[in-house]
């Protein structure tokens, strides 16, 4: 138990500060021509993926050849806190490098691993995850879109929701049923669709706030031809892994949502002053108090970040991930919820704010209100606070699954 | 004491809900929101079925029928989001010019042939209670105005705004009201998160005012406390409409958690969603009847000083409400109710606004603790 | 909707200050001779109860021959509410008052209420409620104590717990399985049980502070003989009794509740001033907020229950008593924990506090730290916090019941 | 930065967990409770196993193991309600005899021939953390004391008590410490809701200290600084030892939830009671990442400032934490843990008694602003 990394960790930092510096995009550059959904990548960061992925900074852990070097996990750690800081994405497109592009090249072909990791690695295409249903949110095993072998083909039919990036994306990562005759979770195959795949129609779902610039989106499939070869992985054998998908999403996702939230706490601890000096002296302590709390949890995410990766390097497991998620998640929404109190009515007032591109799904756009609301995207999606509650019950306290509906 | 509505009452706000869910269906806010339509027609239509009037005395044109019904009116239009200028006219205007006899105005309203406003809230304050804004004394019985308001409430559109103001520079505790027409002075409309309820910032500066718009004397004997009287009131009418609104989250949400359908069953079914919605309902429940407590302190005007302590517990009441609401609303629908498509942000957007405008919870409590003797 | 009552509910009160201005016991007599159990009678409790029978005051809203005078509801409120604010206790045996008198007088025979219930009322004697069990403390229809039918008499086995005032009541109204061979909620019977019957243990269960003054219990039946006509109403018609004993004991449990709530606050407030000047400066602010919230709460209890009683006035249900069980029992934890908080270290003395007697089961004893754990009786009681969250969500909002388990 | 124990101090706490499990069962704990036992032979048990010299440096006849290991050994001791010297002696006292270089007393400490504690907390003070007792010079370097000191742990039995007080009437600025046999004053001990923590009153009107017992001299260079670390040496061990007992009320529900049937299931499979449950678990959590983070600033010696800062946080989350812990452990256990046999209160009162002592919540996030200055 120690505070400080040790000497090699540090070179490694030293190293990459240094690259960062001199390679990478420059906010006027990323302002200039900002993401306007996790499946837009503009010019500057497919440029900028390319270019880390030729230094091996792309995915650090990796081998040099998939865009690395074989950096160590807590090198990674450090990559990952060093990037949030510099206020430079790693990518604008989440999810294909964070989870399709890791699925790919764990369980895909190697013409898979050639035709579509490879490409969302050197910038080349984005990607976006197909997974949610109307009628299957949080609940994969409900879900309804059928893929039938057909000759060399499978034919898919059905509707995705809430897919990130969908109204940009060059392909999908889609969850499909191809037996629908066995338990809900065992029937359940991976097949990559490309985008331009006629039958498709995209359908962007406009958000809360800002519903000029959509990123989620309904998906609809009607009669998809997709090549047998595109079938990722074994035949059915998709339930197992999603949970592989999801466990690298959730790696060390908390790195870039304990970041977010330091930076909002530093946004907060900008204006609080003022703020605070406009207040009624009596209301001041309590103002104070409520930020006090928030950057004590701020702080907390980061300890219990640390906690959970020295537990993850020895060999943890998902539940400390599902605290993770659960926590930072929250305690983003109540910064966000904090800091537009402090702001009394002006929070009310939404026309200044400035709209900055999709960077990453941890950095809200606009006003403290409307970070409030965005800040419910994380608190929702990829499992609800409500279900990381129930795993952290059931697989860390061990308490007793609920019975099976009779 | 009976806090509950009695059968005139219930058979107005029963009135008003069936006519509501024509005159004001969710298409008509979206229409607000989205620029493509207006809500004109919903308020000619209140006019004519004498909405304006109904609280206003009979000696001033109006229905007499107190602020119990016009607080029911309030709560109808919170449950719809109407966006109507009735909170600003009827419940924070209206008051204004009863305190001060001025009958003319109330007697337009009551007629339904002028909006209007008060305007307290400053930016540009220290405190954000503290009033700077003045109206110097130039002869004659008139006045020019010195200062900004901002999150005016209709404040760009209103027909007459109170403005709360001191006497002059050094006048500490001079405060008092004048009556200012809205072709006098400029207002700058602010972009909202609730476009139904359009705020603004008044520019005030050199304005001047006859005698007769000089509604309360600044330094007057207990102007500060007949203008506390006014805010209790608009104050009050705020918590009811807020806690409206909130019923009307926690209904959809219940709703929803009914029809919903997760891992083969309804989410509603599910034991966490129900204590859940069983605390957002105690919630709900208790900034209502904390509201309504307060809404009969105003009703039968209590002058005991306990009206200003009971707006205080309602509108804080009211705050707490909507921040459960707010947050169990929207997590408990799930992506549907972070959509723009889906009606439930109408509610959520204009909960905050009301739990915002008139002081904060926290705001509120403060207050509470000083009428208690408690300060820090 | 208004604020004031009407006068002839005025006149009601003013008779009921007279008359308990000049025979109600004294602070020093009840203070002299506490009651140590819900189940004990003090002599002076004993004389009491008959004065107010004699006088038409024990029960107003009964006829003139059960402790009565044909009192409204709203009367019969403000009769409550006066008794409480004089902080004379309308009884020392709470749940024979308010739970086994009733359910005698509205099922029993008259034998029954001759022998029982009016001794009771006559402050003759006190009873108290075999209800819960080992394992059926919020699940009545779990419960396991038999009573066999032998001739002209049941023999009742089994065990209670949680039984207040056993260890001095005079009888216990017991509730026992006579039918095993049904649905677990049909086969209950009610029997009124002598506690001085051979075969019957009562083991004291002191409890977590002031474990000197043990008011609950464990009762054991050990082949109890009970005359078969000690049978109360029908056989096997316990449960449907059961929902009107329940429904008697938190029609205006509220009443109380909320004055218990209102002079726990005075005291806060007695106390505050010099508690808050000892704090540092900022430290103030944030605890004058904690007490201005539970004083929100505190009189929001006071508006909710006027309101649930006008509700139930006017015919309302057994949810509105779910939603003042929960926030009154919740309130007082809150006040209990604000007013040790305000304390700091001093929370943690607890030898100054005197034992003044179980008045009434609102009022929690001893200092604020100690109120705060005994508060719990009143979250865990009748159907704990979690019970009552669902009744509400279930019974108000229309929440689906839980599936049957498999 | 690693928050995780390594390999060796995971070996001392599970050696510390057997241990304890023999050596000081709830039988004892109940014992010291009810008056028919004392924990005399734990304690000696304990300075066997060289507990009191771990964390001790070389130098001073300790084993120079760290505070880490220190508080490892806390953690266990609170997990257990342990009734011993530990805390005071080891947290307390030491690190203050540390800071002053007073090498014998701490020999003797580490040979477990001497018990301590640390007097800070006057219940006479006008605000609680300011210091009003005096050591007032009367010549040759020896000082008068003049006060009260209340609150104090093991107060009534320690050997030694280390004082903080002023310098005089008039030295609003100058904190120091004086070192005060257990001899030499008045205590009168408390009763108090857990009598494993057992707290006293000091009376220390008129007690004469030599030259040599004066351990940091009021107004001395950084006096008030060095004060303050030790002050978060102590904060930090007693939010170390309140997570752990509120780790230990998490468990023991857990425990409940699984065994204890209601409706025909384990009251821990109702989807309500699994969040309530999820959430304290991470309360606990929280409060626990925080406390050892802060105890990695005490154990590398970190004077950067952020010991203090580090101390406020675990001590505020400790607070949070024990709020809940308290709450959910004894609501979710029923009427059981509602009871005096049942060992479920022993934990209860410790974590209430361990979270009120060096500071709650509220006053330890009003530090912290004010360290982030932040201030009304």
């Amino acid at each position: 138990m120690r505070l400080q990394f040790d000497d090699s960790v540090e070179a490694f930092r030293a190293e990459l500060l240094e690259w960062l510096a001199l390679n990478r995009p420059s906010a006027e550059t990323m302002a200039a021509d900002p993401s306007v959904s996790t499946g837009h990548a503009p010019e500057w960061a497919r440029r900028w993926t390319r270019t880390m992925f030729d230094a091996g900074w792309l995915v650090p852990g990796w081998p040099p050849e998939l865009g690395g070097r074989n950096a160590t996990p807590t090198q990674t750690l450090v990559y990952l806190e060093e990037l949030a800081k510099a206020g430079v994405p790693r990518t604008t497109n989440v999810q294909g490098l964070g989870i399709v592009a890791p699925s790919i090249i764990d369980y895909g072909s190697e013409a898979q691993i050639r035709d579509y990791a490879m490409r969302i690695l050197r910038g080349e295409a984005t990607a976006c995850l197909g997974m949610s249903e109307p009628d299957a949110g949080s609940d994969l095993a409900a879900l309804r879109t059928r893929a039938v072998r057909d000759g060399d083909h499978f034919v898919v039919d059905g509707q995705k929701v809430w897919t990130s990036g969908a109204n940009y994306a060059d392909f999908c990562f889609v969850f499909c049923r191809t037996d629908p005759d066995v338990p809900k979770h065992k029937g359940i195959s991976i097949l990559i669709v490309d985008m331009d795949s006629p039958g498709i129609t995209v359908r962007p779902l406009p958000e809360i706030v800002h519903p000029e610039h959509p990123d989620l989106n309904e998906v609809f499939f009607d009669g998809v031809q997709v090549p047998a070869d595109h079938l990722v992985g074994e035949l059915n054998a998709g339930w197992a892994m999603a949970n592989g998908s999801l466990a690298h999403e959730r790696g060390m996702v908390w790195v870039s949502a304990v970041q977010g939230i330091s930076e909002a706490m530093a946004h907060l601890h900008e204006e609080a002053p003022d703020r605070i000096d406009a207040l009624p002296p009596d209301e001041r302590a309590l103002a104070i108090d409520r930020i006090t709390q928030v950057e004590i949890d701020a702080f907390a995410a980061r300890c219990l970040g640390y906690r959970a990766f020295a537990k993850l390097a020895r060999g943890g497991s998902a539940p400390e991930q599902a605290l993770m998620k659960l926590f930072t998640s929250e305690t983003r929404q109540a910064v966000a919820e904090v800091a537009a109190a402090l702001q009394g009515p002006d929070a009310l007032v939404v026309g200044g704010a400035s709209f900055d591109g999709h960077q990453a799904i941890d950095e809200p756009q606009g006003t403290w209100l409307e970070q409030y609301f965005v800040s419910f995207a994380n608190t929702i999606s990829a499992g609800t606070s409500e279900i990381q509650r129930t795993i952290i019950a059931e697989r860390v306290l061990g308490l007793p699954r609920e019975p099976r509906p009779a | 004491m009976d806090l509950e509505l009695d059968a005139d009452q219930l058979e107005l706000r029963d009135h008003a809900r069936a006519f509501l869910a024509d005159a004001c269906p969710p298409s008509l806010v979206r229409g607000v929101y989205e620029g493509t339509g207006t809500a004109d027609g919903l308020w000619k239509s209140m006019v004519d079925l004498g909405w304006p009037a109904l609280g206003i005395d009979v000696a001033d044109d109006g229905l007499g029928q107190g602020f119990i019904a016009e607080a029911v009116l309030v709560g109808e239009l919170g449950r719809v989001v109407a966006p109507t200028p009735y909170l600003a006219t009827v419940t924070q205007l209206a008051p204004m010019l009863a305190e001060a006899g001025a009958h003319d105005v109330l007697a337009r309203i009551a007629a339904g042939t002028c909006t209007g406003t008060l305007a307290v809230h400053e930016t540009t304050a220290k405190a954000s209670r503290h009033i700077t804004a003045q109206a110097i004394p130039i002869g004659g019985g008139r006045r020019v105005l010195d200062g900004t308001k901002t999150h005016v409430l209709d404040g760009a559109t209103a027909d007459e705004v109170a403005v709360v103001v001191r006497g002059g520079p050094d006048d500490e505790r001079g405060l008092g009201i004048v009556l200012v027409p809205r072709e006098a002075f400029d207002a700058e409309p602010l972009i909202v998160i609730d476009p139904t309820m359009p705020l603004a910032t008044l520019h005030l500066d050199g304005i001047e005012v006859d005698a007769d718009r000089v509604l309360i004397e600044p330094g007057s004997p207990e102007a500060g406390w007949r203008i506390g009287l006014v805010q209790a009131h608009a104050t009050v009418a705020m918590a009811i409409s807020c806690v409206a609104t909130c019923r009307a989250i926690l209904e959809a949400t219940v709703e929803y958690a009914k029809q919903r359908h997760q891992f083969g069953r309804p989410i509603g079914s599910f034991q966490a969603i129900k204590h859940r919605l069983a605390d957002l309902y105690l919630a709900v429940e208790r900034a209502d009847a904390l509201a309504w407590y307060a809404a009969c302190t105003i009703a039968e005007q209590d002058r005991s000083g306990h009206a200003p302590m009971a707006a205080h517990m309602a509108k804080a009441a009211a705050g707490d409400c909507q921040r459960l609401a707010t947050r169990d609303g929207l997590q408990l629908h799930g992506g549907i109710g972070f959509t723009w498509e889906n009606d439930l942000h109408f509610l959520l957007k204009r909960a905050v606004t009301t739990a915002f405008l008139f002081g904060d919870a926290a705001s509120h409590r403060v207050q509470l603790a000083q009428c208690r003797g408690l300060e820090a």
